[in-house]
């Protein structure tokens, strides 16, 4: 495409996410924790239909076959008004691994899958909190004739409660195996934990679960290479949701500055809360400039350590950026804020659930340091 | 109120001694499990310790003993501050015994005395507070509930908002305007107000927690005795004013931040990030933010042991209290990782953590009470004397 | 200004081929001992180089080719720009080529063109800025300085303060009150003088850091030719705005920052500070702050290469890279302990390390050319749209 | 004393002290980097016949006797001039450490001259930036009959440029010793840098220093404590200066903010400049409760452990602080705030330096770690 086409393009994109937008109500994220529907499965297919689940998934398996900076105008235009269904989890994180997938039957029906929306995978690759290392596994993968049986814990799994089955990554005498296990599979049982926004974090136990070959999706150094690019490429797209969640909650909040009056005038008139708000804007600015370059950047599809470097500026700025504008979002509007009935309070929760989700702030600055600062300074 | 209660002299005992009983008292007597909460208790949770102090006459420490309480001096009573947080007691529908009481005792007459104090002590009455309203939060003079004098009664239209616990009270004291064509902050009053009054409705307000902490108290047409007016007509604001100062003192103590850095200890060690030096520096200025604290509080409660007034200048310690215990609060969610994104308490090491109550807790207080803005326009015109 | 020169039409060159002739040029001729100064040239230093950038054309990039400039597009002139920090070029008194030549090639008339440009070129006039006032500094508008048109002179009474480089300078371009019946920003107009006019005195004002950086200039009936009014009588202060759009482009670039970082590395990697987690928290937190600086300005860069005008956001950029700068200076200070109290430069490891000036010269970025508080008054305004 | 009668004597130390400070001009500080007279010695007897010099000194040595809060006094009253005599290095740094010598006509001698002024003593013990370790010292003591030979380098060295001699701490194969070097001693050269607030910094170089026994001060573990205890002594004074320092700072700031107009307003009336103020003053206002606390704990002379805790807590609040404050006072100051000639710039400068000296705010937070929060969360 020419660079005009792609703007055009992106515009149309950009415009229906935000028609789309305009008819999803807050009330059912409000709910959320209470109905646990985190994902709408007559919406998913409304979204898959529109192509948004297969933004980045290749034209010859139905996708779209498009760029990370068109996956992230959907992100972030859903991200704002906080749209629970896992589309990073699915169309990105797990996408990404399937499409690297070496098992080409499965790979296939995976994807053909996940783009009509009729299969929802997750994928199951962390098992301790705090760590962005995808190749440091303790589920083992034990080779019997058929295939393997898997043993282990995998935690901090989205999109979990709604998935249709997950992509489990596990060590073996071969190298790491990442196996697709079906919901229900004998041995596999999944349990929650709330986060705070009301989505739920899975928890996956395998126990001596039975993988056929069929379902070996990909082995060894591809592998671990593909769980890696999926997470910095998750990042990126998570990213673009923070920027959609910081950018909705200080509109909600400067319009209230605009109009909520105390002591006879309006409270954006006072310069303390002025000053406040621009510095708000200035980090909401700044997360999109940046977002903007590491897109740019991973699009180019650079070496693993170009590629972390980048997802890691993007997600350490837009997830400081989110928490700092969305907290400040409730204490500029007073007690107001701190009512459930407030809808930023919901762009809290969410910009808290997505802050820790692949990495917060600190793994990310701590692994840009590792590879940008300390490998140089140490010459 | 015991009889018992009420012929010793705790004021002439040894520091010593009366810190003893109190520590005593207050590890044997109140329940564990309501120990270093960190949220307000319900009345229900509430009521049978403090029914347990009433019987004991330990209710309302800093009441004259006259009036039931226990008459103490300021150096003992800071002592019983100091144990009640010590023993991680938690924080009760109080606002009879530490607003109402005080209000009544010092600016109230005989008969109001005699009607309310005892039904406090008793706990048949638990009260709430009636200040801000939807539009008149921080700008609280400019309040807009009216009342009006008719016959014996004033008739009381309006609303207040942010009224903690309004639903478990049986009694209102509320800010009025008794003259609207006065300046803003005369023309108020202050007024007593029974809960099942007929014309009062309540709204509940679920917090950002999903918890029923608020409400909002609707007055139609609410009629209160005239004799249920405290102070003079038009002369509620002094009463307010004065009362905001020591829920300042209060707000500004060191001991919710401390209640929420016991959860960072086990997380840190649970997670190895005592070996982990940036770390190390985030939770050692914290630690050492709240020591200065500790050291600025104190200043304060020295003031109020030497019987030295509280001014404008406190509106400091509750500023630099609230933005130490967020810090904290989002150093615990940062360390916590992943864990830190959780909604409820997590389990690591076989220990109970709650990571995400205290970021909770921690915002309300730069709201409430006069926003942390507010505090700093108080500090800017009253004590730096910066102009308008 | 040389014939060759313009005969050379650099916008028909390839990016790439540009971009290897202006490196080339830039680390074969430009004295090494001036590179990455932290702090601006004086004339004195700076004439050398004035002179081979003038002989080969190269003075003036964006002045247009007929007035003796290179005529570059914005992509080229980005080219240029970048290969000039990229060689750690320093700061001259340019003044006249960035700030009179492209006032006069836009407002001037051609007798003004005429006169001054090829004497910037020369170097034979070097110009200083006469815009702040003792009593009119952050609040430009409100200056004082009034020049009567008598005959056919102006005659300039007052005092201009905060004037960079002025005891070097041949000519001066003041803001003048014109009309005191209209509003503040009417009734300014724009003149040039020459420094040499009697009534002109100076008064040398030392800066914090003991350098002779600014002057106090005194206009006692200055007479200045109406030939030198620039644009019509009274429409000074539009001039002046256009201008100070692109001066904070130019201090929002992360170059300076970027040199002071320069200075961390040698101390860390001495000091063994790379083995501290805590240490490379902050260092990590600033070299990420700094690349984000990086690319908030693109995004502006981008905006001139386009073509596209600069808005009032272009501020944010000033007030982040100024914040950046001054916590990257404190962090020297920090990190380097007892060093960090020396005044002069340091030699750590064989290294020589600078680490008090970027302490001294990331403070005034925050209040020239508007200060900080300034900038975020007007992104209030005029980007936020928050009511007054 | 009674607590009213000390009461009283305070207030009348502190009222002779700022009767002093009244007749004290900033010209002299102001020219400091050329003049290099940090050191008026007629002054510093005047000095002495106030008694200051001599607060923490024995009365049975012609001193005090009084208490670190009495001293404290004094220093932030000179500090709000900002005085540059030596005061807290000679008679805090210095004093504590011959105080608690075990040569007794040493001494004396060197007390006595102290306290008179007509000796000015400098302690040299650093050798290393960042470090407060007292006892980990690289100079050698290599004994002979008559005494020791010394060599080494001692850095940072406060108050030496007019020094009569120094005090310097030494290893030997009976421990730590503390030797007095008089100044011009054969083998002893002395060198300079600049500080911020141009004063000088000494690096003591000595080679084959010959100490007869006669100026042995202290040795062995006694050295070594009464080195710590100095340091931490000296730590809490140089707070007590910054706690002046701030307060001077602030309030020259408060009244620029009352009297300068711009856009027709007292520059103090704009809400962000007063919040920013008020945050100020609750920085200073903190460092004073704080060093009111440390200084209580200090003078009921704790443990070591103890007293070097309070001691890092005064000085890492009031560094901070400090530095705050009085860069925010340049900042407030506009322009103005950026010239020589404006005060604020100078009580950055020596607040730079006392930030500095006797270890930054990072130094004594790592120490306070150390001791207070790691070796608990270790168990």
């Amino acid at each position: 495409m020419s660079h005009a086409d792609l703007s055009e393009h992106r515009m149309m994109l950009a415009n229906s996410v935000a028609d789309f937008a305009r008819g999803v109500d807050l009330k059912r994220v409000r709910r959320l924790s209470e109905s646990k529907a985190e994902c709408d499965r007559k919406l998913w297919s409304q979204m898959a239909e529109l192509g948004w689940l297969g933004v980045l998934v290749p034209e010859d398996y139905g996708g779209m076959g498009l760029k990370l900076a068109d996956m992230a105008i959907v992100a972030q235009g859903l991200a704002r008004v906080l749209l629970p269904e896992p589309l990073t989890a699915a169309a990105v994180l797990a996408a990404r691994v399937i499409s690297d997938g070496s098992n080409e039957a499965l790979k296939s029906k995976l994807l053909e899958g996940l783009v009509s929306g009729d299969m929802l995978p997750a994928l199951a690759w962390q098992e301790a909190a705090g760590t962005l290392d995808t190749g440091n596994v303790s589920a083992q993968a034990t080779p019997f004739e058929g295939g393997f049986r898997v043993n282990g814990t995998k935690k901090f799994v989205i999109g979990a409660s709604h998935a249709d089955g997950y992509i489990v990554s596990a060590d073996s005498a071969r190298g790491m195996q990442l196996l697709w296990v079906p919901k229900n599979t004998a041995g596999a049982t999944i349990g929650f934990d709330m986060l705070a926004d009301g989505r739920q974090a899975g928890t996956l136990n395998l126990k001596d679960v039975t993988v056929s070959k069929d379902n070996v999706l990909n082995s060894g150094a591809a592998a671990t290479n593909s769980v890696a690019c999926a997470l910095d490429h998750a990042a990126a797209i998570a990213s673009a949701e923070l920027t959609g969640i910081m950018g909705r909650s200080l509109e909600i909040t400067l319009d209230y500055l605009k109009t909520r009056v105390q002591f006879g005038k309006a409270i954006g008139s006072f310069q303390a809360l002025q000053h406040r708000a621009v510095d708000l804007y200035i980090q909401q600015e700044l997360s999109g400039a940046v977002l903007n370059d590491v897109l740019t950047v991973l699009d180019e599809e650079p070496d693993a350590k170009t590629r972390s470097a980048a997802a890691s500026r993007a997600k350490a700025r837009c997830t400081d950026a989110a928490l700092l504008i969305t907290r400040q979002s409730i204490q500029m509007h007073g007690a107001i804020g701190f009512t459930e009935d407030c809808d930023v309070g919901l762009y809290v929760k969410r910009a808290m659930t997505l802050a820790a989700w692949l990495g917060n702030g600190t793994a990310h600055r701590r692994r840009y340091a590792k590879t940008e600062i300390l490998e140089g300074a140490a010459v | 109120m015991s009889a018992t209660a009420q012929q010793i002299d705790y004021n002439a005992m040894s520091d010593e001694d009366f810190r003893k009983q109190a520590r005593e008292f207050f590890e044997n007597e109140y329940p564990d499990e309501l120990r270093f909460m960190p949220r307000r208790l319900s009345w229900e949770e509430s009521k049978p310790w403090w029914l347990t102090l009433s019987k004991k006459g330990w209710l309302a420490p800093n009441w004259p003993v006259a009036n039931g309480g226990m008459g103490l001096d300021p150096a003992k009573l800071i002592i019983y501050w100091e144990e009640t947080e010590r023993a991680g007691i938690g924080r009760m529908p109080d606002q009879g015994v530490t607003m109402v009481g005080p209000t009544l005792i010092r600016f109230g007459n005989d008969e109001q005395r005699a009607k309310y104090l005892p039904k406090i002590l008793s706990g048949d009455n638990v009260w709430c507070q009636g200040y801000s309203e939807p539009n008149a939060g921080s700008d609280l003079a400019s309040l807009r509930t009216e009342a009006v004098l008719e016959g014996d009664h004033y008739v009381i239209n309006g609303s207040k908002i942010w009224t903690s616990m309004a639903h478990n009270a049986t009694n209102i004291y509320v800010l009025v305007r008794t003259d609207k064509a006065v300046k803003q902050q005369r023309g108020i009053s202050f007024l007593l107000v029974d809960m099942k009054t007929p014309g009062i409705t309540l709204r509940t307000i679920k917090n950002i927690a999903g918890g029923e902490e608020f409400c909002q108290v609707f007055f139609d047409n609410v009629r209160t005795h005239k004799d249920n007016l405290v102070g003079k007509p038009n002369e509620g604001w002094t009463i307010a004013k004065g009362l905001l100062t020591y829920e300042r003192l209060n707000i500004g103590s060191p001991r919710r931040p401390l209640q929420a850095f016991e959860q960072l200890d086990p997380l840190a060690r649970e997670l190895g990030l005592f070996n982990d030096q940036g770390f190390v520096d985030r939770y050692t200025q914290l630690k050492m933010d709240l020591n200065d604290l500790g050291s600025l509080y104190q200043r304060y409660v020295d003031k109020v042991r030497n019987g030295e007034a509280l001014g404008p200048d406190i509106s400091m310690l509750k500023v630099f209290a609230m933005d130490t215990y967020q810090r904290l609060a989002e150093l615990l969610l940062e360390a916590g990782a992943e864990y830190g994104a959780l909604a409820d308490e997590i389990t690591l090491g076989g220990k109970k953590i709650d990571l995400m109550t205290p970021f909770y807790t921690s915002r309300p207080g730069t709201i409430y009470g006069g926003s942390n803005e507010i505090q700093r326009n108080i500090l800017s015109k009253y004590v730096l004397q910066l102009p308008n």
